[in-house]
């Protein structure tokens, strides 16, 4: 605790003296935040590359059900759940919360504090390293006899409960250990997050002088960790009706199916926000750079943030309205769930206000911001028919559903990395993306997301339910023209997926090939651009850490002549 | 491995930043406890005559492991009193204590747990038994952690090292005692 | 979820290259190639639409419902499985099994699937299953009487008669598939043909005991 | 708009239908406005030479406007959308009309049967009649059903009726529905249920008077 700063003073003004480190304790036993960062980011981009694959095969199954799927195969019903199952799951767990939260929290907090690491380096090593062994039990998980777990993410008992009902005695049992092998991975994780930006705030830096994305990653982690106790002691509660013949979840001997909703959704509708708000601080970021712009209301997008953070507690049981609660219980959660429009629409029109007044600069990481902001107003206003009770009954576990929370997901978790990869990768690697290929990757992505879940919203109000792995079997669902809407999707599906591979080789062709980054290309004010790019181990030599003067967006100040005016610049 | 980043060193909330981590460990802990124990009342309240299996628990054992645990957090209080005097050797002398009123308290558990499963009150029994196994077990297992964490740092503490060490190893004993209070009435007294 | 269908691939694959560079009768190798190449698809199609309940090697599920069905003759098979597909089997409120089954027939849709999975698990070697019944072989003995006309005094079963062998079949099914023929749940359909010959034989069995027994003493003769 | 899609054949069908639009019709105009605002000012405040960023913190009153008065009126028609809400949902789901008859439904994996209650009317009596995958109502008479489950979950969904209710194992849920339009739709499985789900489907036959009788007629005795 009182070991005297000079101690570490040679991995931070003498960074270069890591050469002598093996590639191992270089990069995969570092302890350094943005090494671990990285290694979050490259571990949740490989199981995107899973995430993505899966809804390219039961897709095409869909739209060609039956037909060998190139690259795969026939799709049995048993495989075609246990894809549908853990492509929610790995989407999810192992590459949005990875990439949103624990890659850009780990490698952006403590540079945008001003801080030369986290507070807990090797509990962060170790969160990272959990969190490793989770990705490889779930890899494990699609091979093991029986194959993988085909009883949709929320797993709901008794269904999850008992090989005899899923099939898959491996399988199940191997994911729900993932998953909370994973959650503890995000507690360890979480804690380190928010005692670090709590605790190491560079000297000047007050509460609202706090980047907004390092408060929404904090925020975040708050609702995480709230959330996602019950969950874990469902968790035991199920692993045990799983493997020791407890009965916990199990009507036949006294067990109540229920609870285990219950239980679930108390986690999984904070953990919608436990992904979104990190992306929206993203955003936060990236549009007042690249509009040169004061965020319009920093305390209230703040608040607006706490607001849905707190009111997503009282609203889990929306997603069990017709699941066999008191119906009288589903009034409440309407008014809740329709009270989530406030801070959420107040919180969208902020950002829109921010454009307000600025001189707007289309390069790509601001191109993805804003297709965030366009793209979340569709999830965001499908949602208020889903949370109202009355069409609920309709639209409950329909493809209207899934398309909703894809146009919620896919802004948050995709488009949200991929502003932040664009916008970061300069910091990151020290060279600057391709920009024409940077355009070329938005438009593909951004257009054919449309293309995809619009005609799945028309799907959904045809009364076209969700995880049936062949609509042919249902006379009013295989009609020619639903039969073509399918198509559609998978067919924009395909073009969008290979649109990714455009990244994929910008990424890694800039990493090494990329032209050079300056220190501060994108003329940021926030602390990470004072630094070099990639920064050194300690971020900042450690006589020159940051002190801060003003807050984080102060751009286009009067009387000054450049447009911005950054944190650690005193007056 | 390397020294302490100066992030660690820092202190903007006045806090000392384990202890600070040491609260965000024990508010996660109490939603973790916290939704075990709701569904467990929620099955309870609904179900009456879960009290004919509550009634084969042993209260005697319980209330004596109550006992045993508060002795424990007192011993844990004074090993943090002589850390903060900067006596390292005494603190680690009552974390030994401490860690001592935990093994206390694992063997009764095990003694208790053996008569009960010889008299065929498995985790399969009956809801009651799976909740009561389950519940328990959660907290031995915090008990365990807690054990092999305060040998750790007594070794330390023995040394005067990391003394600080000694009063967050408490915080997180007292968190274990209290969600014991919370468990025992509720496995063992309601009747 | 895929190794073992892409490991037949792969051994298919290899036979083909095989045949197709070091075989001296290449009207040999061929038949070799195209038996194994229908073996390797009717053992996808088991992987993909048996295997879950029926077992890696088709040796049943008594946890599920799902019977030990290898080494039965493909006739056999093949018209179980289109009567569930045709829904003359798998229809019957009480029949909670066989309507377990009945989708998953109806998920073959493809002309010739049923046929290939037929030969396929009809080439299984044939799984005994562990007892799980108390009958008593002895009493049973002469309840079998009834039964050897058609399934013959070995038990082995007679095509002409549409009798599939019975001296493998799993305890817990037989007594199923006995009461559900007794109580009118199997073999009532108009259409099933088959059923009705077996439906009135099973009503010479009077309780659960004495079929229990002919089950104990049907399952003694291999 | 959902009408346009699948035929609304119950009596609180139009109610869901409207609520459904009038949401959508709501949500849409903000939407639109917003979009429009967000697309104007991203084409007005474009980069251009020469011209800076103005310094704007969110505190300004006339600026402020622009986000507190729209934000007043979502709130606004969030009342109203809540108010059409619960109201459809206290009439489809929270109060149970009297009914003309009481039909049961029984789910498990993977298919659905059902129980008419026969000449009589009444449930639980000999003339009941037993059905798997296939549903008989009349044509403008009340129904309740009582929705069980044998395993696990299943949900009973009839989407030309806007109806869906889970079923949970070891309770017997009651709801109802009055179906307005002869013809026959189809009943899907609306939660995961295993790895049939996917085909768990019957179907629902809505008849006219007449043909119910007819159909309970010929029913007799089985």
């Amino acid at each position: 605790m009182s070991e005297p700063a000079s101690v570490h003073h040679d991995h931070g003004a003498h960074d270069d003296h890591g050469h002598d480190q093996s590639f191992v304790s270089k990069y995969l036993l570092s302890t350094d935040h943005k090494i671990i960062g990285l290694q979050y980011l490259l571990t949740g981009m490989f199981m995107a590359l899973f995430g993505g694959f899966f809804p390219y095969v039961f897709r095409m199954q869909l739209a060609f059900p039956g037909l060998s799927v190139p690259f795969y195969g026939v799709v049995s019903p048993t495989e075609y759940n246990a894809l549908i199952t853990n492509h929610g799951s790995v989407m999810i767990f192992w590459v949005a919360m990875p990439v949103l939260i624990a890659a850009f929290g780990n490698y952006l907090i403590p540079l945008m504090i001003g801080a030369d690491d986290m507070v807990f380096p090797r509990l962060n090593r170790l969160s990272y390293q959990i969190f490793a062994l989770s990705a490889v039990i779930i890899i494990i998980s699609f091979i093991v006899p029986q194959g993988g777990f085909g009883g949709a993410w929320t797993a709901y008992p008794p269904l999850s409960a008992n090989a005899d009902y899923n099939l898959t005695p491996w399988g199940s049992t191997l994911w729900l250990i993932a998953v909370a092998v994973e959650f503890v991975a995000f507690l360890i994780g979480g804690i380190n997050f928010i005692t670090t930006a709590m605790n190491s705030r560079a000297p000047g830096m007050r509460w609202f002088d706090v980047p907004m994305i390092v408060w929404m990653i904090c925020i975040a982690s708050i609702l995480f960790m709230a959330s996602v106790g019950p969950l874990i002691a469902g968790a035991v509660m199920l692993g045990f009706d799983q493997n020791l013949g407890t009965h916990f979840f199990d009507p036949k001997a006294g067990g109540d199916p229920i609870l285990w909703q219950h239980l679930f959704w108390f986690f999984g509708h904070p953990e919608v926000y436990v992904v979104l708000l990190p992306a929206t601080g993203i955003v936060a970021e990236v549009i007042t750079t690249f509009s040169r712009k004061k965020l319009f209301g920093y305390k209230t997008i703040l608040y607006t943030a706490i607001g849905t953070g707190i009111l997503s507690f009282f609203v889990w049981a929306h997603h069990q309205f017709i699941a066999g609660i008191d119906p009288r219980m589903a009034n409440v959660f309407t008014v809740t769930t329709v009270l989530i429009s406030i801070p959420i629409a107040e919180m969208m029109f902020l950002f829109i206000g921010t454009l307000y007044g600025g001189s707007i600069r289309f390069k790509p990481p601001m191109l993805f911001a804003l297709s965030f902001i366009a793209l979340f107003m569709i999830g965001g206003v499908t949602g208020i028919p889903l949370g109202a009770s009355g069409s609920d009954i309709y639209l409950h576990d329909s493809y209207y559903v899934i398309a909703h929370f894809h146009y919620t997901f896919f802004p948050i978790a995709i488009i949200g990395s991929f502003t932040a990869l664009y916008y970061w990768f300069p910091k990151m690697f020290g060279r600057m993306m391709n920009e024409t290929l940077g355009y070329v990757h938005f438009w593909v992505t951004a257009v054919t997301v449309n293309g995809i879940f619009i005609p799945l919203f028309v799907l959904g109000a045809a009364g076209q339910h969700r995880r049936i792995y062949n609509y042919n079997h249902f006379a009013e669902l295989s009609t020619p023209d639903l039969q073509a809407l399918r198509i559609v999707a998978t067919v924009s599906l395909v073009i969008m997926l290979l649109g990714q591979f455009v990244f994929l080789f910008n990424f890694f062709y800039s990493m090494f090939f990329g032209e050079r980054a300056t220190k501060n290309p994108w003329k940021s004010c926030t602390l990470e651009w004072t630094t070099e790019s990639p920064p050194p181990h300690g971020n900042w030599p450690v006589d020159e850490l940051p002190t801060v003067y003003r807050g984080p967006y102060e751009y286009a100040v009067e009387g000054r002549d450049e447009d911005y005016w950054p944190q650690n610049v005193p007056n | 491995m390397h020294g302490k980043p100066i992030a660690n060193t820092r202190s903007v909330m006045g806090i000392p930043t384990a202890k600070l981590a040491v609260y965000w460990v024990i508010g996660s802990e109490i939603v973790i406890f916290g939704g075990l124990i709701a569904s467990y009342l929620m099955h309870r309240l609904a179900h009456p005559e879960w009290a004919f299996d509550a009634a084969h628990t042993d209260w005697r054992i319980g209330a004596v492991n109550t006992f045993v645990l508060l002795t424990s957090s007192l011993f844990a209080v004074q090993a943090h009193h002589y850390a903060h005097k900067g006596d390292g050797a005494t603190a680690a002398k009552w974390l030994y204590l401490t860690t001592g009123g935990g093994g206390l308290f694992l063997m009764f558990k095990a003694y208790e747990w053996s008569v009960e499963i010889g008299h065929g009150y498995t985790i399969t029994a009956a809801p009651f038994w799976s909740f009561y196994y389950t519940a328990a077990g959660i907290h031995a297992s915090h008990i365990i952690a807690g054990m092999i964490i305060m040998m750790f740092i007594a070794q330390t503490a023995k040394k005067n090292e990391e003394l600080h060490r000694v009063e967050n190893i408490g915080l997180y004993w007292h968190f274990v005692d209290l969600v014991w209070i919370f468990l025992f009435p509720l496995l063992y007294i309601a009747k | 979820m895929k190794v073992k269908s892409t490991l037949a691939v792969l051994a298919t694959a290899v036979t083909l290259l095989a045949g197709g560079t070091g075989c001296e009768h290449p009207g040999h190798a061929l038949a070799t190639v195209t038996s194994s190449a229908a073996d390797a698809e009717g053992d996808a199609l088991y992987v993909d639409y048996c295997q879950q309940c029926h077992g890696v090697d088709g040796e049943g599920n008594d946890g599920v419902g799902a019977p030990s069905i290898a080494g039965l003759p493909e006739w056999y098979l093949g018209r179980q499985v289109h009567k569930f597909k045709d829904g003359v089997r798998g229809t019957h409120f009480d029949d909670i099994m066989g309507m377990k089954m009945r989708p998953m027939a109806l998920t073959l849709t493809n002309d010739g699937q049923v046929d290939r999975i037929a030969a396929y698990v009809a080439k299984m070697p044939a799984v005994k299953t562990a007892a799980t019944l108390d009958g008593d072989a002895e009493k049973g003995k002469a309840g079998f009487g009834t039964c050897v006309a058609c399934h013959q005094a070995d038990g082995s079963g007679n095509e002409a008669l549409n009798a599939p062998p019975i001296a493998q079949t799993d305890d817990w099914y037989a007594l199923t598939q006995l009461t559900n023929f007794k109580t009118g749940v199997r073999g009532a359909h108009e259409d099933d043909v088959e059923g009705a010959q077996m439906a009135p034989m099973a009503k010479t069995l009077a309780d659960e005991q004495a079929m229990k027994d002919v089950i104990a003493y049907m399952r003694t003769l291999k | 708009m959902i009408e346009r899609l699948v035929l609304p054949a119950s009596t609180f069908a139009g109610d869901i239908d409207f609520l459904f639009w009038f949401i959508h019709m709501m949500v849409g105009g903000w939407f639109l406005l917003v979009q429009g605002m967000f697309w104007y000012l991203l084409f007005r405040y474009r980069y251009q030479e020469g011209v800076k960023s103005q310094y704007v913190t969110g505190k300004e009153k006339h600026l402020k406007r622009w986000v507190n008065i729209p934000h007043a009126l979502i709130i606004l028609c969030d009342v109203a959308v809540i108010f059409f809400a619960v109201q459809v949902w206290y009439n489809v789901k929270q109060v149970l009309p009297e009914a003309d008859a009481t039909i049961r439904v029984v789910s498990q994996q993977w298919a659905w049967s059902f129980v008419h209650p026969g000449e009589d009317g009444e449930l639980g009596t000999d003339d009941d009649i037993k059905t798997v995958d296939e549903l008989h109502v009349q044509e403008g008479s009340t129904y309740h059903f009582q929705l069980e489950s044998r395993d696990v979950l299943h949900s009973f969904s009839v989407p030309v009726f806007r109806l869906k209710q889970d079923a949970v194992p070891g309770r017997v849920i009651t709801g109802w529905f009055e179906p307005t339009k002869a013809g026959v739709y189809d009943i899907q499985c609306a939660e995961m249920c295993g790895i049939g789900h996917g085909i768990m489907g019957a179907r629902i036959h809505v008849e006219t008077a007449e043909q119910h009788a007819a159909w309970v007629a010929s029913n007799k005795g089985s």
